[in-house]
């Protein structure tokens, strides 16, 4: 697949992450080529294990061609003024530095097998894709705008939880994201989430189980409570499969499970039926 | 042990002097007018001492006081209130009170997290601890308000939402998310009260409100202290650090525009006079609900969308950090 | 209270039930004048046990004064021209003599606390209570008129199940009354069932569990599959609390288990409730 | 054992030696065209014999034959099929198998019930008996059909809804009362196709339709014959005078009303043919479909509540029973 233009020019200070050229695969230990590990879409060729993957990466993989972005431009302020062993700031500059990316989340517009739809992507390499101001500014603009063109949106989620150097801020995100979903959706639009691994805390209670149709990667950890707050609650040990995306699905709590190398598929298969859909609604209205 | 309860150990002491002393004077002659007024001003010096300017870890304690009113102290000091239960599927969760009820005359859907006021209570009631089942009845009952027609009411007090398996195994963060959707949609006037802990999202599920108000020595932040301790430097007892970064307190909420209204208590915390402080939250959501009546219900949903639309600070309308 | 004269009027062949001067309580074996039972609302004054109540003493509890019947003219047909020991008919004919009512649901309107009403009573007396085509008919023209009327409307449930003499035509009354139903609430209608013993099968599975509040009488049986046969199919007894009112107010299926000597307040309650949050929208959008 | 599937037998040994005999013919110069006549003139009069002009209770088992094709059969033989699961809460019911997918290139949201074809089947999907969680499962996919846009299919095929603990404990009755009002409310044209049992509120659970098309030997009844005989006679062994007395063969139904149309199926029933029986079965329900997308959402409503509002025979548009 060629690059576009638009990635290679967003990607630049991601390279620093390619500088190891081997990467251990966390579930059987295979020592993996970087550039192969890549091309292969961050999936493990022995096991399947499904590594995290940069949001820039992910749209790549996802839309046909261009992407035109959106929000870029909104970046944190500070509004506690917050400073433990580093500042909040320096955090953040530390992060920008390491990801490439200017906060936790991409959106803008493209296609997805030919038809139009709005796109966000959450990337956990900065700040652990924390929910903070900017992640929700920038999912509600990309509502609001997808709103006014009558598009179908599709947030992928990586998420920590809440960005707790935003302190009360970050949780009305949640408040302000559903506002915006609670409007887009209301119109008759269409959201589709994909549940990335880590998906927990503030995010997976609003815009990821918000939506139509749930999709989850395989393996990945979804939850509202972390597995560590957990085990400590319960002083027990928990099994490896809880809160996996498998678990869920057996749970009765997202649609499918679908493997990476399908999900762009998937998601073009929803938007056809969604297509035809309001293009039947149309006809019946005449 | 509530570090706070400890303290006020001397009080009650000196408390218990002074009401010895007056009825000593009222039985004898002799005059202890001036032991009464020394005892008393020293009551008020330590009163302020201990309570005058709390830092906001002490009123992390203050707000999980066991003698602070719970929701159900608001919710039973009514006119009346007739109680609802049940998600409709598997269980009533006792960690939420919800139903239909009468404030000074109005009708209301008043929903509150209970903590519980004594052990027995704290079990049934799962420390206030919401699990799916209870935000699933919050959100019933918040679409059953619009079908009725009237506003909601509530009472949130808890230090999160429940943690432990069968709620993750049941959904919890789909209940929250959905309760949320439930009060961002509501056709009614929705007024929050913070009346003790408003921990992390398991609060903010009955915090979407057209006004907030909350208790001078409530709490309402993104984690528990300690839960944001061990997020960020893996140690729970760090809580007081984390207590005075998050910015926790009503009166920081109301500078950054996050509250509506600070409603005070007396010195030593509401639970030195719980009736009155009922009253008081009682007298304020009336007003705030006064207050919204004039609205139609596209007046009010606009209203709330522009409220937390502008919940944030980025852009032109706060200083970007960094480059 | 005075008996009001509709009652009376309605009542005569209800007397032959008053013949046995005594009753004995299922709960707690305590004999029971018969006249002092009914002065009591139907409930043991030893233990509290609520016997099944006849819809026109129901009805004579509930309102305050008249009660205007409406659906009294429909009466059954035998679509099936069903015959197996006795002829459907025949069933009809005995029951009606029996039971002193015309079929299993008597509707109407009426003022309850002072706030007007619709309201329909099944009386298990009439065939068990079972859905047939009249009471889904009634149910059905009740829901309409409360409709046009922009009235509330309260259900007393107490059935069976289905009337299996009725086939198919049963089957379909919980088509038609949740397609009344549908169209009563999506007017903004509100509609307030008490499940009385015992509400199960078809009735259960629609109407009972389709209203904004659900109250139950105390010890009421209430559930889909009859008890029997689920104990057939799991081959096992199941303990004595299982589908009944105060086990389903645990489960969270219902709003609230009241006292029938309470159900007459609660109800003029709701109606008042419903009444100011009317009267409140109103002048919002004055 | 199903007595439809003994006496196959005769007719499968009968299908053996005529398919040698052919093969014989094939290969020798022997003429045995006459012998061959002969045998295929007698498998027709068996065929005839046993399949003829079934009864009702012979129509319930050909209803439950194991080789009749189940709801996966017509799913997977769409153009397209995207599987979803789960009712948001606590479990994905595999007693129902719903999702998207094309027909002959129309988007539609197809729901059936699936009783398994082989005992491990049977048991992860209860033998189609559906739990609380597959009506909420089948109510969310309702509702989403109308989100998309997309008409909804449904295949019906239910012995009736699971009788078990945990389907009482669950709430059973709300989630087929919901399911019922979903499909009652849902903006899109539903045709409900019954291709096997059709038993009790826990088939109409997916069977309020614009159009109910009902396969030949299908059964639709108000509770399965066993049930009715141990309701009425408390005798389950009576089945099969309950069978004639339900009236819930396809034909029955036609004639009252309460189906639209019965797609005939080959002699001797769906499982002789499979392939062809699902073909016929899929275009007629696209047939169904073409006729009801020319109506609006409105007009749809409307027509789908005229509809049921006739159902029953009572005052003036049947005769009154006795008094
Ligand atoms: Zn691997
Ligand atoms: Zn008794």
């Amino acid at each position: 697949m060629p690059m576009p233009e638009w990635l290679n020019r967003r990607r630049g200070k991601n390279d620093d992450r390619d500088a190891a050229q081997w990467s251990k695969c966390p579930n059987c230990g295979e020592m993996l080529y970087r550039r192969d590990l890549a091309a292969n879409l961050y999936v493990c060729s022995r096991c399947g294990y499904h590594f995290r993957m940069g949001a820039y990466d992910r749209i790549s993989t996802i839309v046909d061609g261009d992407f035109t972005e959106i929000g870029a431009e909104v970046r944190s302020s500070d509004p506690l003024l917050w400073s433990d062993r580093k500042s909040y700031p320096a955090k953040l500059a530390g992060d920008r530095e390491r990801s490439g990316l200017s906060e936790g989340i991409v959106c803008g517009f493209g296609e997805i097998g030919g038809y139009e739809a709005a796109l966000g992507v959450m990337d956990f390499h900065f700040r652990g894709g924390t929910m903070g101001t900017v992640v929700g500014e920038r999912v509600t603009l990309l509502l609001e705008e997808a709103r006014r063109r009558r598009l179908p949106c599709v947030l992928f989620t990586a998420s920590g939880g809440a960005r707790m150097e935003e302190g009360m801020f970050a949780l009305m995100q949640l408040a302000k994201t559903t506002a915006a979903v609670t409007r887009f959706m209301g119109d008759g639009n269409l959201l589709f989430t994909v549940l990335t691994d880590p998906t927990t805390g503030g995010v997976s209670a609003s815009f990821a189980f918000q939506a139509d149709v749930v999709i989850a990667e395989p393996g990945a950890m979804i939850g509202f409570a972390g597995r560590r707050v957990i085990e400590q609650t319960i002083r027990q040990r928990l099994p490896d499969r809880f809160q996996t995306a498998e678990f869920l699905l057996e749970k009765g709590h997202i649609d499918m499970v679908v493997e990476r190398r399908h999900i762009k598929d998937i998601l073009a298969r929803l938007l056809e039926y969604a297509a035809k859909g309001a293009q039947r609604l149309q006809e019946a209205s005449r | 042990m509530n570090p706070f309860a400890e303290r006020e150990k001397a009080l009650l002491e000196l408390e218990r002097r002074i009401g010895e002393l007056r009825a000593a004077t009222a039985d004898q002659p002799t005059d202890m007018s001036s032991e009464i007024a020394a005892l008393e001003s020293r009551y008020q010096e330590i009163l302020r001492d201990v309570y005058g300017r709390p830092t906001a870890w002490q009123r992390v304690h203050i707000a999980r006081h066991p003698d602070r009113p719970t929701a159900l102290e608001y919710i039973t000091a009514l006119d009346r209130f007739d109680e609802l239960h049940g998600d409709r599927y598997y269980r009533d969760d006792q960690a939420v009170v919800g139903g239909l009820g009468l404030l000074r005359g109005r009708a209301i859907m008043a929903i509150g997290q209970q903590r519980g006021r004594d052990t027995k209570e704290n079990l049934r009631r799962n420390f206030g601890m919401v699990a799916p089942e209870g935000y699933r009845k919050v959100r019933r009952l918040a679409l059953l308000a619009s079908r009725f027609g009237v506003p909601i009411v509530t009472f949130i007090d808890t230090k999160g939402a429940d943690p432990g398996i069968s709620s993750e195994e049941h959904a919890q963060s789909e209940a929250i998310a959905q309760s949320l959707v439930a009060f961002t949609n509501a056709r009614v006037p929705i007024v929050a009260a913070v009346v003790g802990e408003g921990g992390s999202g398991g609060a903010l599920a009955l915090g979407i409100a057209d006004r907030v108000i909350m208790l001078e020595n409530s709490t309402y932040s993104v984690a528990s202290p300690e839960g944001c301790a061990a997020i960020l430097w893996a140690d729970a007892s760090k809580a007081e650090e984390a207590a005075e970064h998050l910015k926790l307190t009503a009166q920081d909420l109301m500078r950054y525009g996050i509250i509506d209204e600070v409603v005070p208590e007396p010195l030593g915390g509401a639970n030195r006079d719980p009736n009155a402080v009922v009253a008081r939250v009682l007298e304020r959501v009336d007003a705030a609900l006064t207050a919204l009546e004039r609205l139609t219900p596209s007046e009010l949903l606009t209203a709330r969308y522009e409220k937390y639309r502008r919940m944030g600070a980025w852009g032109e309308r706060a200083p970007a950090v960094g480059g």
